[in-house]
């Protein structure tokens, strides 16, 4: 499986992906690109990663989610160049039990934020661009 | 008490993002005595043209693994030098 | 708005529905029908309501959610005659914090279970059929 | 201390799936004595053919909205009785 795409993520095949008759519940987590950070206009963002790292670092939290729970697990990062409204991350987890389809819908979107090597690079309205960091804020999706 | 050998060992560097810009390269070869840790790495990448506006004890990786300050690293590995992470 | 439909509940609407540029985190659940119940193959749902009062306590529902968190919320609950793996019930909440958009779903989902007049009426495979109580049983999805 | 007056007052009363099922009808009609509560509804609807399949205190709403056996029920009010919910 291939977690990085530099396509718009659809959820369809996503869903496809995880759905069973036995599995019920469905917990999903979009990550979408905002207009502002730290009251900036943001006008589009450039997603990078270590690929390969990237790619490992998701199908272990993947599979750390699935063993941890009674789940299954899709999960897609877009990387390159997005607008605002763009879905930057897709977390997909199906379940027969929906606490559980929550608890690691959550922690894989906490995981991915946590451990993969993304980085992102704001454009704004003014023309000048920086490196976020999210490290030096307080301020979270 | 033995002592390692201190025979020189080469490593790949990667730097992404902000390290890569302030650096001006995304990769090279660093070559270090025996026994080396990330840290030794990092060490070895602060001093460069552009190094000195990395923290003391940046997020590494070793071989698409995140790794720790004193990790080991061999000859052959992939070390990378990890900017804050901003995914998702 | 109508939270009751008897078309096939369809996402994209209500992901416009919510979406905007401020808030970048969605959270979704979705309630699917499943193949065995307590241990029955189950072939069909029919799911019936008490229409006025299922839209009104759908509307307070989303009030509060909205009222005690920083959300949008998007309800819909399918009636009818449904196939095993068709969407029973989307819950779609947009916000700029996740953790919002996190707590904001569970609640909803779960207070629809406590609180919505709908009733489903399970076939089974062996041509019986059965009222659901949940409360007669530990078994939740 | 005041004696409220036994004027009759007349409901709506909705029964729903395994309820409606159990009394053949989905509504229908009820006068009562003034005070009435909506256990007083209940008690009624259970002493009719088929009611006594009812639980003593089922869940309740009056004029759309959950209701508690013991608030007091009004001439023209919409009392539906509400077999266990199985929503979502």
């Amino acid at each position: 499986m291939t977690f990085l795409t530099s396509d718009p993520v659809e959820l369809a095949p996503l869903l496809a992906s995880v759905q069973s008759p036995a599995r019920g519940g469905l917990s999903l987590f979009l990550g979408q690109v905002r207009d502002h950070h730290e009251g900036r206009a943001v006008v589009r963002l450039d997603y990078s990663a270590y690929g390969p790292m990237a790619e490992a670092e998701c199908a272990r939290i993947v599979a750390e989610a699935e063993q941890r729970w009674d789940v299954a697990v899709a999960l897609r990062h877009r990387l390159g160049s997005l607008a605002v409204g763009d879905t930057a991350v897709a977390v997909v987890v199906a379940s027969a039990h929906r606490a559980d389809a929550f608890a690691a819908c959550r922690h894989v979107i906490e995981e991915v934020k946590r451990r993969v090597p993304i980085w992102k690079r704001e454009h704004y309205a003014d023309g000048t661009l920086t490196w976020v960091d999210p490290t030096a804020t307080l301020q979270h999706v | 008490m033995p002592v390692a050998a201190s025979t020189d060992i080469t490593v790949r560097v990667l730097l992404f993002a902000s390290y890569a810009e302030s650096l001006g390269r995304e990769a090279l070869e660093v070559s270090l005595s025996q026994p080396a840790s990330i840290a030794d790495v990092v060490s070895h990448i602060r001093r460069l043209p552009g190094g000195a506006s990395l923290p003391p004890k940046p997020l590494c990786a070793r071989n698409l693994a995140h790794a720790g300050q004193d990790d080991r690293v061999a000859d052959g590995d992939e070390i990378a030098i990890l900017p804050p992470l901003a995914g998702g």
